[in-house]
C-alpha cells in the first residue's frame, strides 16, 4: 500500500481525530447526558421553556409589534382594550400593549436573574470554598455570618433592604443579591467539607498537592454539578422574587416592563380587566417552571445519586 | 424500585375524606352582610388606615372623617361651594383689623362622658395642639401663641392673633375641641396625653369609638342624644371603616352588600359599578388641584422659556382621558371652589407650536436634556402622567427619567432647593376656602414645603400676598388674587393640571350624603348619612 | 442535652444580634429623614427638629445601635414614625393572624404534601408520579401573590363559594381572647359560626401561601422515600412478610421524615415570608401586611421590628425542629 | 539487622469524637506503637476494625499529625516536617488506599491522575510528562488506551493498578499499601497481589502492608506486627508468627479464619464479646476481658510492655 | 440414591433485568436443589448472581425491571415460580428466613430492636389462624426467648436498645433472631459475616452452624468466601456469570475441583499457611452480561477452552455421584 492511494489528510483533520481521541471519554458521557436528558419529557419541556425565554431576551425588540409601549408611550385612547387581533394580550390603563411589554418583560428578568446569581456566587463559592476547607475559627465566622443572613427569610430581607433604598430595578438587585449568596455558601461548604475526606482528596495530598491545586483541581471539579443545577434553579427563583419585589411595589418602576409591576397594577383593574394582570402571571409561571425543570433535568443527569435506577 | 400496594387506595380514601371535611366546613359560610338590631350600620371601605387618631396630631383624609365624626370644633364646613357653619360656636365677633376673634359658644354641648364643652376646654384644646405642635398646628402657629388664646366666661372664649389674619375663621373647623379632663387623665410624662389619643378619643361628636382594631376596621358607634341632635329621621347606630386595600376587594364588597360605601376605585372601575343595579356613584368637582411643579430655582428650569415650553406641550387632555372625563382642568392657579377664583386669560393648554417656539428662545433650543420627574408612589394617576410626559416631549427632544418614591422621601428630596427635582407632581387640597391658603403655597414662607418645591421667587406676588391676607374687607383682596392668579400664570412654575372629580360608589340607599370640595380626597362627612331602607 | 439547649439558645442570642446590627446597618443608609416623615405634610423645621429629638435621631450611630440593642432585648422596638404606634404592640396585634394563616398553610402543606410525595414514590415514574411531580413543579412557579389573585377570582368573585379577604366577617364579634388565635379560640368559646367563619376566611390565603411549602414538601417526601424505599431494612421488613402498607407508611415514612421536617423547618420560615405578598392580597391583618405597608412608606422601624421578629420566629421554629430530630432520629436523641 | 528504613516511636493519635448531642469525647485510634521498617521488606500489619491500622498509615504519610510520638525516616526526623521538605518527604514514601474508585478523583482522566505527582514534583510538561506517564502506567501494566479514561469506566482491578501508578511514578522509596484488595474480588486480588509482589522487586520499594486479611498478609509480607486496640500486641516473622503465635489474640485471630478447606481444624478458638469502643479502651492489657488466658488482675491493672523474644519476635503479654 | 425430596428445588431457572443500557442476563438456567435440614453454600465473585437468585427466588427482586425468562421453582412440594404476592409474602413470611450481610443497614435506625422484632412476630402471627395469634404478652415473651436463642446477653433489655446501639456482631444477631421467628424450613444467609471482624465472624459462625443443628433447619448460605462457606455448607454451588458451574459436597469440591473456574478460584485464595507460593489468577475479566459469550460463559477466560466451548452451552452433568459440573471437558464435548 503506498501513501499516494490515500487522500492527503488534512492537518485539521488529524486535530480533530486527536482532539476526539483524547475527549473520546468526555465526548462519551456527553452524548449519555444528551440521550438521558433527551428521554425524560418534563426536563425537556424545561429546556424549552429556557431557550425560548432566551429568544425572547434577544429577539424580543424585533419580534414585537410595538416596542416603543415598553419605553413609556401613552395611547390613552385605547386603553384597557381587551385581548384582540392588534393587541393579543390587550392593552393596559395607557393604552400600551401587553403582549410588547411582556415580550420586553424577558430582558428585564434575564438581567435580574444573571446578576443575582452571579453576585450570588462570586461571593457564596469562594467564601463556602473557604469555610469548607478552613475549618477552626474561620469557618464558624463565615458559617455564622451565613446562618444570621439565612435565620431572615429572604424576601422580607430585601425587602427591608429595598425599603431603606428605595425602591427601583437596581435596589432591587442589590438587595436580591445580598440574601441570595449565603445559600451557595451553605451548598459549597458542605460540599467541599465532603470532598475534603474523601480518599481522592488524601491521595492528591499524599502526593503533594497543595492547597490552591486541590481547590481547583479537586474540589471545584466536582462542585461544577450542583452548583450548574441550583444556578439554573435559581435564575427562575431569582426572577420570581423580582417579581414579588415588583408586585410590593419595590421593585423595577415605570416604564419598565416588568412583569411583578405589571401584575401590580394589573390588580387595581381587576376583575373586569383580568388580561392585564394574568399574562405577565404566565409569563412569570413559564419562566420559572421552565428554569425548574431544567434544574430538575440537570440533577437528574449530573447528580450520580439519583442517576443510577 | 415500585413496590405493589394493594392497602393504598387506603391512602387515597383518606384524602378523600379530608377533602370532604373540609367541604363541609366551608359550603356556605359565605353568608350575605346583615345589620344588627333596628337600626343600620354604615360600612365604609376605604383603603388608608386610621393609625392615629388624635387631632392635635395628624389629619389626611381617613383620620379627619374619623376626627369629624367623633370631635366637634367651633365651625364647620358643609356644602357646596363651602360654607362655614356654627357648630360648638353658636355665633362670633371679629373686631376690624382681623385681630381679635370672640366665639360665643353653644350651652348644651357636652361631651362623650358628660362633662360640658366649655371655654376652657375650646382653650386646652387650641393650647394642646399649638404646644404640641404637630398636625394643623402650622395653619394658625404664626398668628396665634397659647397666651392668646382667653376664656372670657363660662361659654366665651377670646383669641387675641398677633397679627391681622384675615382667613382666620377659615381654618378653624379642622381644630378640634377636646375634653382636657380625659386627654389629661392619660397624660405619660409630658405627653399631653398624646399617646393615648392615639387609638382613643375625648371628643363631643355625633359618634364615639366602639370597636378599634388597627389593621382591620374601626367601628364607630353613633351618639344617641347628641348635643346637636340629628338631622335625619332614622340616625344610624353606627360606622364600620373596613380597611379594604384592593381595588377588587373594595369591587366586590360592594356589590355582596358587604360594604355601603367605597372610594378610591380606578376611573374605570367608578364607571362599570355606576351602570350595576343597586349601585350609585356620586361624583362631585373637589378642590384638589393636581400640578406638576417646576424647580425654577435650579437649572434646567430656571429657564421660563423652557417652562413654558413644556407646559404647552403638555397634553392636557390626557387628564380628561385617564379620569374618563370625570376632572376638570385648571383656568387658574387657584381651584374653582376658592372665593375670588377668575378664569386666567391665555391659560396654557396642549400648542406645539407655541412650545416649539418657546423652546427654540431657550437657553436648550434642541431639546437634549432629560429632566427628573419624581412622583408618589404606588399612586397610579401620577404614574400615568409620567407616562403621559415621555410622550408629549418626545417630540421636543426632552428626555424624562420617572422617579417614584415614598411620601416622605419625596419630601425630603423637595424640601431643599438644591435637592428638589426637576418635576415634581403633587395633589394639593387647600385646607381652607380662603384664597390665602392657595396663594400662599407661592410665597416665600412655603418653600421646601411639599407645595413648595417650585422654590417660586417673586417679590411682587409675595408683596400681594402679605398685603391681601392682612386686610379684612374682601372688596380689598377680591382684586389683589385676581392680580396674583394672573402673575404666577405668567411665571409658570409648574404645568397647572386638573381637578380630578371626587368620587364615592354606595349602595343607593345610603341616603343624607353631602358634599364638601374642602374636603380631602376620599373624606365623607358621616353625621349626615342615613341607610334608607 | 440540657447542655445541647443552652447551648443553641446561646447561639440564638448571638444570632439575635447578629441579625440586629445587620437591619441596623440596613437602617442606617437610609437617605430619607425619617423625622421629615413623622412630623407630617405640612410641619415646620422646629416641628421636625421636635421629632428628631424624640426619637433620638440625633444621637451619634454606636449609640443609637447600643440603644436599640438594648431596647430590643426589652421588648421594645420603637415606635413607628408614621403613626407613632409602638411597634412592639403593633406586631403583638398582627402576629397572631400571621401566625394562625401560616399555621394552617403549614398543615394544608404537609397534610396534602407528605401523602403526595408518598404517594409519587410508591408509584415511580407511573402516571400518578407525573401528575403529582407537575402540581409539585407548578407550585414553585406559580407567583403566590398571582395564585391568590386568581383564587381570589375565580372561588371568590366567579364562584362565590368563599369570602374575598380579611380575618372575619364584618359584623363578628371577635370571641374573647384566650390564645389570640382566632380558629383556636372561636372553637374554645363555643363559637362553632365564628369558628366556620373565620376557617372559611383562611383558606384561600393559606392555600395561596402553602403552594412553594407544598411542592418542596412533596419533592422531599418524595426523593426520600425512594430513597429509603431503597435501603436495606426495608428489605428485611419485606423479606419477613411485613405488609407493604406497613411498610411504606410507618416504617419507610417515618425515615424519610427526618429530611421532610428539614424542609418543613426551612419552608417555615419561607412562609413567613411569603406573607408580605399574600396578606397584601387578602387584605389579611397581620405582620406580612405591616411590613409591606411600612416598607412602602418608609417607615422603618416597624420594618426592622418585623423583620426581626419573623427572623425570630424562624430561629424558633428551627430550633424546635431540632428538638423534633432528637425525637424522631434516637441517634440524636442518645445520651443526657 | 540493618538500619530501618523508617522507624516510629511511641506514635499515639487521639480523636475528639462527636456523640449525639454530647460534647466531644477522646477516642485513642494509636496508642504509643513502635514499629521499624527494614529496607525492602514488606511489613504487614493487621487487626481488626478500629485497631488503628489505618491512622498509622495516615500519619506516616502526615496525611494526620500524631498526637505523640516522633517519626525517623531514613535517618530524618519527619514528624513535624513542613513545605519544601515535606513536599520532598512524599517523593519518598507513597500510599494507595483501600477504595480505588473513590481513592481517584471522578472528573478527571486517569492520565491527570497519575500525572499529578509528576506536575507537582517533576514539574513535566508536555511530552516528556506523556512519555513518563505512559511508562509508569506500563509498569503497573495498563497500556496507553486507558489515558483518556474516567475512573467509573475500569474495572476495580484497573483503577487499583492506576493508584499504585500513581504511587510509584515519583519512584519512592516506602509504598503503604492500606488493604489494597480488600475491596476486590479473589481472582483480581490474585492478580494484584502477584504484581505487588513482582514490583516491590523490580522498583526495590519498602511496603507497609494494612490489611484485616491474615492470608493476604501471610502471603505478601516478611515480617507482620498484629495490631489490638490501637497497640501492637505482637510482632516476627510472619512464618514464626503464623504458624506459632505467642500472644493469645493473635492465637484466637488466627484460628478464627475460616479455611478454604474441606476440614475445618478442630479447637477452634472463638472469642466471646466485641472488640470494646476506642473511647473506652480497658485498662491494663487492653485485650484483658477477652482473652481465654487471662493469668489474672495483672492483666487488668498492668499493661504488658512490647518485650522482645528470641528469633527477632516482640510480643505484649503477662504470659 | 434415595434422597429425600428437596425442600427448594430451582430449575433452570432465568432472569433477566432490564437497564438503561440495555437487557441484563443475569441468570442463565440456574439448577439448585436443597434438601431439608441440609446446608448448601453459594460461592462466587461480584456480579456473579449468587444474591439474585435467591432474592429472585423468594420474590425480593422487583419486576419490572427483573424478568423470570424461563425455569420454575418448587418449595416443599409447591410450585411457587409465578406465585402472587400474597403466597410469597406467605412463604416469606412463615417458611423462608433471610439474613443479609450488613446487619446495620439491614435494621430501621429509627425503631427499637424491639419494636422490630415485634412487628416480625406479628407479620407472622398475621398468617396464622385468629386463634393462633399471640397476645401483646406472649408476642414480647417470644421476642425475648429468640434474643436468648441467638445468645444475646441481657435480653429484655437489649428490646428497647436501637440498632446504633449495638455492634455488628450483636446486630447480626438480632437479624438472625428476627429470621427464627417463624420457624423457618429454610434460612438463607446472603454475605451474613462480609461485614464483621474475623472474631465476630467466627461467633456468627458457629451460632449459625448451632441453630442449623438444633433447629434441623436447612440453610442456604451465599458467600464470595469459600472459607465462609466451607466452615458450614455440606455441599457447595459456585456460580459464575449467571450460570451454576459446578455443585458438589464440601469435600469434593476442595479435593477435587473439576471446573476451570473453579481450579482458578482456589489456586488465587492466598493460604494463611502459606502453602501457596504464588497465586493464579484468572486472565480477563468478568464478561458484560448484556451480551455474554456464546457457549460456555467462562470460555474467554478459560485456558482449555476448545471450539464446542464458544458455540454451547456445555450441560449439567453428573461425574461423580453427587458432583456435578457444567463443563465440555468432563462431557466429552472439547474439540
Amino acid at each position: 500500500m503506498s501513501a499516494a492511494s490515500h487522500p492527503p489528510v488534512s492537518p485539521w483533520r488529524q486535530a480533530l481525530a486527536a482532539w476526539r481521541l483524547r475527549h473520546h471519554s468526555k465526548l462519551r458521557t456527553m452524548r449519555l447526558y444528551a440521550f438521558t436528558f433527551s428521554r425524560s419529557l418534563s426536563s425537556m419541556i424545561g429546556l424549552g421553556l429556557v431557550l425560548l425565554f432566551f429568544f425572547l431576551v434577544l429577539a424580543g425588540p424585533w419580534i414585537v409589534p410595538y416596542p416603543e409601549d415598553a419605553t413609556g408611550s401613552v395611547n390613552l385612547d385605547i386603553k384597557l382594550q381587551p385581548p384582540s387581533a392588534e393587541h393579543w394580550f390587550g392593552t393596559d390603563e395607557v393604552g400600551n400593549d401587553i403582549y410588547t411589554r411582556v415580550v420586553l418583560g424577558t430582558q428585564v428578568s434575564f438581567q435580574i436573574g444573571l446578576i443575582v446569581v452571579s453576585i450570588a456566587m462570586i461571593l457564596g463559592i469562594p467564601l463556602g470554598i473557604i469555610a469548607g476547607l478552613s475549618g477552626g475559627w474561620l469557618r464558624e465566622v463565615i458559617m455564622r455570618v451565613t446562618d444570621v443572613f439565612l435565620s431572615v427569610p429572604g424576601l422580607v430581607l430585601s425587602l427591608a433592604i429595598v425599603a431603606v433604598l428605595g425602591p427601583g430595578i437596581l435596589n432591587a438587585i442589590f438587595a436580591l443579591a445580598l440574601v441570595w449568596w449565603p445559600g451557595y455558601v451553605r451548598l459549597i461548604e458542605s460540599k467541599a467539607l465532603s470532598l475534603k475526606s474523601e480518599p481522592f482528596v488524601d491521595a492528591a495530598r499524599a502526593v503533594g498537592a497543595g492547597m490552591p491545586r486541590i481547590i481547583f483541581f479537586h474540589i471545584l471539579p466536582n462542585c461544577v454539578s450542583p452548583i450548574v443545577v441550583k444556578g439554573s434553579m435559581d435564575m427562575g427563583l431569582a426572577i420570581l422574587a423580582a417579581a414579588s419585589l415588583g408586585f410590593i411595589g419595590l421593585g423595577a418602576q415605570p416604564p419598565h416592563p416588568e412583569w411583578g409591576a405589571m401584575i401590580s397594577i394589573g390588580r387595581n383593574y381587576l376583575p373586569d380587566f383580568w388580561w392585564y394582570s394574568t399574562f405577565p402571571g404566565i409569563a412569570i409561571y413559564l419562566t420559572v417552571l421552565g428554569f425548574n425543570l431544567l434544574g430538575d433535568g440537570l440533577r437528574d443527569i449530573l447528580d450520580p445519586k439519583t442517576r443510577s435506577r | 424500585m415500585t413496590i405493589r400496594i394493594c392497602h393504598f387506595p387506603r391512602l387515597v380514601t383518606a384524602l378523600v375524606f379530608a377533602g370532604l371535611l373540609v367541604g363541609t366546613l366551608v359550603v356556605g359560610s359565605a353568608q350575605a352582610f346583615e345589620r344588627a338590631g333596628e337600626k343600620f350600620i354604615l360600612v365604609f371601605g376605604g383603603r388608608q388606615p386610621v393609625p392615629l387618631l388624635d387631632p392635635s396630631q395628624k389629619y389626611d383624609w381617613s383620620t379627619r372623617m374619623m376626627q369629624q365624626a367623633m370631635y366637634d370644633a367651633l365651625v364647620k364646613y358643609e356644602n357646596d361651594p363651602p360654607v362655614i357653619k356654627p357648630w360648638l360656636a353658636e355665633s362670633w365677633d371679629v373686631s376690624d383689623d382681623a385681630k381679635v376673634w370672640t366665639f360665643h359658644l353653644a350651652k348644651n354641648a357636652k361631651f362623650h362622658n358628660g362633662d360640658p364643652v366649655n371655654a376652657e376646654a375650646v382653650r386646652f384644646s387650641f393650647e394642646r395642639t399649638l404646644k404640641i405642635n404637630k398636625g394643623p398646628a402650622w395653619m394658625l402657629s404664626d398668628f396665634l401663641k397659647p397666651e392668646g388664646v382667653k376664656v372670657v366666661d363660662e361659654h366665651t372664649v377670646r383669641f387675641e392673633l398677633s397679627e391681622p389674619f384675615a382667613p382666620f375663621l377659615s381654618f378653624l373647623p379642622w381644630w378640634y375641641v377636646m375634653n382636657p379632663a380625659q386627654v389629661m387623665a392619660h397624660q405619660e410624662g409630658d405627653d399631653m396625653g398624646q399617646k393615648w389619643m392615639t387609638d382613643n378619643e375625648a371628643g363631643s361628636g355625633p359618634f364615639k369609638i366602639k370597636r378599634w382594631e388597627q389593621g382591620v376596621l374601626y367601628e364607630l358607634e353613633a351618639v344617641p342624644d347628641y348635643w346637636k341632635g340629628w338631622p335625619q329621621k332614622k340616625p344610624l347606630a353606627g360606622v364600620i371603616y373596613k380597611l379594604i386595600r384592593e381595588a377588587a376587594s373594595q369591587k366586590a364588597a360592594l356589590q355582596k352588600g358587604e360594604a355601603d360605601i367605597v372610594e378610591g376605585l380606578s376611573p374605570e372601575d367608578f364607571d362599570i359599578v355606576a351602570k350595576l343595579p343597586g349601585i350609585k356613584v356620586e361624583n362631585h368637582a373637589g378642590m384638589t388641584t393636581f400640578g406638576i411643579k417646576f424647580n425654577v430655582s435650579q437649572p434646567p428650569m430656571d429657564d421660563i422659556n423652557l417652562r413654558k415650553a413644556v407646559a404647552h406641550a403638555f397634553d392636557y387632555e390626557a387628564f380628561l382621558k385617564i379620569y374618563n372625563g370625570n376632572a376638570k382642568l385648571q383656568t387658574s392657579p387657584f381651584p374653582f371652589a376658592t372665593q375670588g377664583h377668575i378664569d386666567v386669560p391665555n391659560f396654557p393648554r396642549r400648542d406645539m407650536a407655541k412650545a416649539k417656539a418657546y423652546l427654540a428662545k431657550s437657553k436648550y433650543p434642541n431639546g437634549g436634556i432629560e429632566l427628573e420627574y419624581v412622583y408618589v408612589q404606588g399612586l397610579e394617576e401620577e404614574r400615568k402622567m409620567g407616562l403621559v410626559l415621555i410622550d408629549n416631549l418626545k417630540p421636543l427632544n426632552i428626555g424624562i427619567k420617572m422617579v417614584p418614591l415614598t411620601w416622605p422621601n419625596m419630601k425630603a428630596r423637595g424640601s431643599k432647593m438644591e435637592t428638589s427635582p426637576n418635576m415634581l407632581a403633587i395633589f394639593a387640597t387647600p385646607v381652607a376656602t380662603d384664597p390665602d391658603a392657595v396663594a400662599f403655597q407661592y410665597h416665600k414662607d412655603s418653600w421646601g414645603k411639599y407645595y413648595g418645591t417650585h422654590y417660586y421667587s417673586n417679590e411682587e406676588v409675595w408683596g400681594l400676598i402679605e398685603k391681601a391676607r392682612k386686610s379684612s374687607s374682601w372688596d380689598e383682596r377680591a382684586p389683589i388674587y385676581a392680580e396674583i392668579q394672573k402673575k404666577i400664570t405668567d411665571d409658570q412654575p409648574e404645568i397647572f393640571g386638573m381637578l380630578a372629580n371626587r368620587r364615592w360608589a354606595m349602595r343607593d340607599y345610603v341616603k343624607g350624603f353631602k358634599f364638601s370640595p374642602v374636603r380631602f380626597t376620599g373624606e365623607v362627612d358621616l353625621y349626615s348619612l342615613e341607610i334608607g331602607k | 442535652m440540657a447542655l445541647f439547649v443552652i447551648k443553641r439558645v446561646a447561639l440564638l442570642g448571638l444570632m439575635l444580634i447578629g441579625l440586629i446590627l445587620i437591619m441596623f446597618t440596613i437602617s442606617h443608609v437610609a437617605p430619607g429623614d425619617p423625622a421629615g416623615v413623622a412630623a407630617g405634610p405640612d410641619a415646620t423645621a422646629e416641628m421636625i427638629e421636635v421629632i428628631r429629638k424624640e426619637y433620638g435621631l440625633d444621637k451619634p450611630l454606636p449609640m443609637q445601635f447600643w440603644i436599640y440593642l438594648g431596647d430590643v432585648f426589652q421588648g421594645d422596638l420603637g415606635r413607628s414614625i408614621r403613626t407613632t404606634h409602638d411597634v412592639t404592640d403593633d406586631l403583638l396585634r398582627y402576629f397572631p393572624a400571621t401566625f394562625e394563616l401560616v399555621g394552617v398553610a403549614m398543615l394544608i402543606a404537609i397534610f396534602f404534601g407528605v401523602p403526595l410525595g408518598m404517594l409519587a414514590a410508591v408509584f415511580r415514574d407511573k402516571g400518578a408520579d407525573h401528575a403529582i411531580r407537575f402540581v409539585s413543579v407548578s407550585s414553585v412557579a406559580l407567583p403566590m401573590f398571582w395564585l391568590g389573585l386568581l383564587l381570589q377570582l375565580f372561588v371568590s368573585l366567579k364562584l362565590g363559594w368563599l369570602p374575598l379577604g380579611g380575618q372575619i366577617g364584618l359584623m363578628t364579634e371577635r370571641p374573647e381572647p384566650i390564645t389570640h388565635l382566632l380558629l383556636v379560640d372561636s372553637l374554645l368559646r363555643g363559637q362553632f359560626e365564628t369558628f366556620r367563619e373565620a376557617f372559611a376566611h383562611v383558606i384561600l390565603p393559606a392555600i395561596a401561601l402553602s403552594a412553594p411549602a407544598l411542592a418542596a414538601i412533596i419533592r422531599v417526601n418524595r426523593a426520600e422515600m425512594i430513597e429509603v424505599l431503597h435501603q436495606d431494612f426495608i428489605v428485611t421488613a419485606r423479606a419477613h412478610g411485613i405488609s407493604s402498607f406497613r411498610i411504606v407508611a410507618i416504617y419507610a415514612l417515618r425515615n424519610a421524615m427526618i429530611p421532610t421536617l428539614a424542609m418543613i423547618g426551612l419552608r417555615f420560615g419561607w412562609m413567613l415570608g411569603g406573607t408580605v405578598l399574600v396578606e397584601g392580597v387578602f387584605d389579611w391583618p397581620g405582620v406580612g401586611l405591616y411590613a409591606v405597608q411600612s416598607a412602602v412608606n418608609s417607615d422603618f422601624q416597624p420594618v426592622m421590628g418585623a423583620t426581626l421578629l419573623i427572623g425570630f420566629s424562624f430561629m424558633l421554629a428551627n430550633f424546635a425542629i431540632d428538638i423534633a430530630y432528637g425525637w424522631l432520629d434516637p441517634r440524636l436523641r442518645e445520651a443526657g | 539487622m540493618s538500619a530501618a528504613l523508617l522507624e516510629v516511636r511511641g506514635l499515639t493519635r487521639h480523636f475528639r469524637v462527636r456523640d449525639g448531642f454530647r460534647q466531644h469525647r477522646t477516642a485513642v485510634a494509636v496508642d504509643g506503637i513502635d514499629l521499624a521498617l527494614r529496607a525492602g521488606e514488606a511489613y504487614g500489619l493487621v487487626g481488626e476494625s478500629g485497631s488503628g491500622k489505618s491512622t498509622v498509615a495516615r500519619m506516616i504519610l502526615r496525611l494526620l499529625s500524631p498526637t505523640a510520638g516522633t517519626m525517623v525516616f531514613r535517618g530524618q526526623d519527619i514528624t513535624a516536617l513542613q513545605g519544601e521538605a515535606l513536599m520532598r518527604l512524599r517523593e519518598n514514601i507513597q500510599i494507595v488506599f483501600q477504595d480505588p474508585h473513590a481513592s481517584l478523583n471522578p472528573r478527571k482522566t486517569i492520565f491527570f491522575s497519575v500525572a499529578e505527582p509528576l506536575v507537582i514534583h517533576r514539574g513535566l510538561r508536555g511530552t516528556a510528562l506523556q512519555n513518563r506517564v505512559e511508562e509508569v502506567l506500563e509498569i503497573v501494566g495498563l497500556s496507553g488506551n486507558f489515558l483518556y479514561r474516567y475512573p467509573h469506566e475500569l474495572s476495580g482491578g484497573q483503577k487499583q493498578r492506576v493508584c499504585i501508578a500513581r504511587a510509584v511514578a515519583l519512584d519512592p522509596k516506602l509504598l503503604v499499601l492500606d488493604e489494597p484488595t480488600s475491596a476486590l474480588d479473589v481472582s483480581v486480588q490474585a492478580q494484584v497481589l502477584e504484581f505487588l509482589r513482582d514490583l516491590k522487586a523490580r522498583l526495590d520499594l519498602t511496603y507497609l502492608f494494612i490489611s484485616h486479611d491474615l492470608s493476604v498478609v501471610r502471603h505478601l509480607c516478611d515480617r507482620v506486627g498484629v495490631m489490638y486496640l490501637g497497640r501492637i500486641v505482637e510482632e516476627g516473622a510472619v512464618a514464626k508468627v503464623f504458624s506459632a503465635p505467642d500472644h493469645p489474640y493473635t492465637q484466637s485471630l488466627l484460628s478464627a479464619v475460616p479455611l478454604p478447606q474441606a476440614k475445618q481444624p478442630a479447637g477452634r478458638i472463638v472469642l466471646s464479646g466485641d472488640v470494646p469502643s476506642p473511647m473506652a479502651v480497658p485498662s491494663g492489657c487492653a485485650f484483658h476481658p477477652r482473652c481465654p488466658r487471662k493469668i489474672g488482675a495483672v492483666c487488668e491493672t498492668e499493661r504488658p510492655s512490647l518485650d522482645s523474644r528470641p528469633q527477632g519476635r516482640r510480643v505484649a503479654c503477662h504470659l | 440414591m434415595a434422597e429425600p425430596a428437596p425442600l427448594l428445588e430451582i430449575r433452570d431457572y432465568s432472569l433477566s433485568i432490564s437497564t438503561f443500557d440495555g437487557v441484563l442476563k443475569v441468570l442463565d438456567g440456574i439448577n439448585l436443589s436443597i434438601a431439608p435440614g441440609e446446608a448448601v453454600g453459594i460461592v462466587g465473585e461480584t456480579g456473579c448472581g449468587k444474591s439474585i437468585t435467591v432474592k429472585s427466588v423468594v420474590g425480593l427482586v422487583p419486576s419490572p425491571p427483573a424478568r423470570v425468562e424461563a425455569g420454575s421453582v418448587r418449595f416443599d412440594g409447591r410450585d411457587i415460580t409465578s406465585a402472587d404476592e400474597a403466597t410469597i409474602r406467605r412463604i416469606r413470611g412463615q417458611e423462608i428466613a433471610m439474613i443479609f450481610q450488613d446487619p446495620m443497614t439491614y435494621l430501621n435506625p429509627l425503631f427499637t430492636v424491639g419494636r422490630q422484632l415485634r412487628d416480625v412476630i406479628q407479620a407472622k402471627d398475621r398468617l396464622k389462624p385468629q386463634s393462633e395469634r399471640r397476645d401483646k404478652r406472649s408476642i414480647q415473651a417470644k421476642a425475648v426467648e429468640l434474643l436468648s436463642q441467638v445468645h444475646l446477653p441481657n435480653p429484655e433489655r437489649q428490646l428497647d436498645a436501637y440498632p446504633h446501639q449495638l455492634s455488628g456482631g450483636m446486630r447480626q444477631r438480632v437479624l438472625i433472631a428476627m429470621a427464627l421467628a417463624g420457624a423457618p424450613k429454610l434460612l438463607i444467609a446472603d454475605e451474613p459475616t462480609t461485614a464483621l471482624d474475623v472474631t465476630i465472624q467466627a461467633q456468627i459462625l458457629d451460632l449459625v452452624k448451632d441453630l442449623v443443628e438444633r433447629l434441623g433447619m436447612a440453610v442456604l448460605v451465599i458467600s464470595h468466601d469459600l472459607g465462609v462457606v466451607a466452615a458450614i455448607c455440606q455441599r457447595i454451588v459456585v456460580m459464575y456469570a449467571g450460570t451454576v458451574v459446578e455443585d458438589a459436597t464440601t469435600e469434593a469440591l476442595f479435593e477435587n475441583p473439576k471446573h476451570p473456574y473453579t481450579r482458578g478460584l482456589l489456586a488465587a485464595i492466598p493460604r494463611l499457611d502459606g502453602s501457596a507460593d504464588s497465586l493464579a489468577s484468572i486472565a480477563g475479566t468478568i464478561p458484560n452480561l448484556i451480551d455474554p459469550p456464546r457457549g460456555c460463559r467462562f470460555h474467554p477466560r478459560c485456558a482449555e477452552a476448545g471450539e464446542t466451548c464458544r458455540q454451547a452451552k456445555p450441560p449439567s452433568l453428573e461425574g461423580a455421584p453427587g458432583h456435578w459440573v457444567a463443563c465440555h471437558i468432563y462431557g466429552g464435548g472439547v474439540g
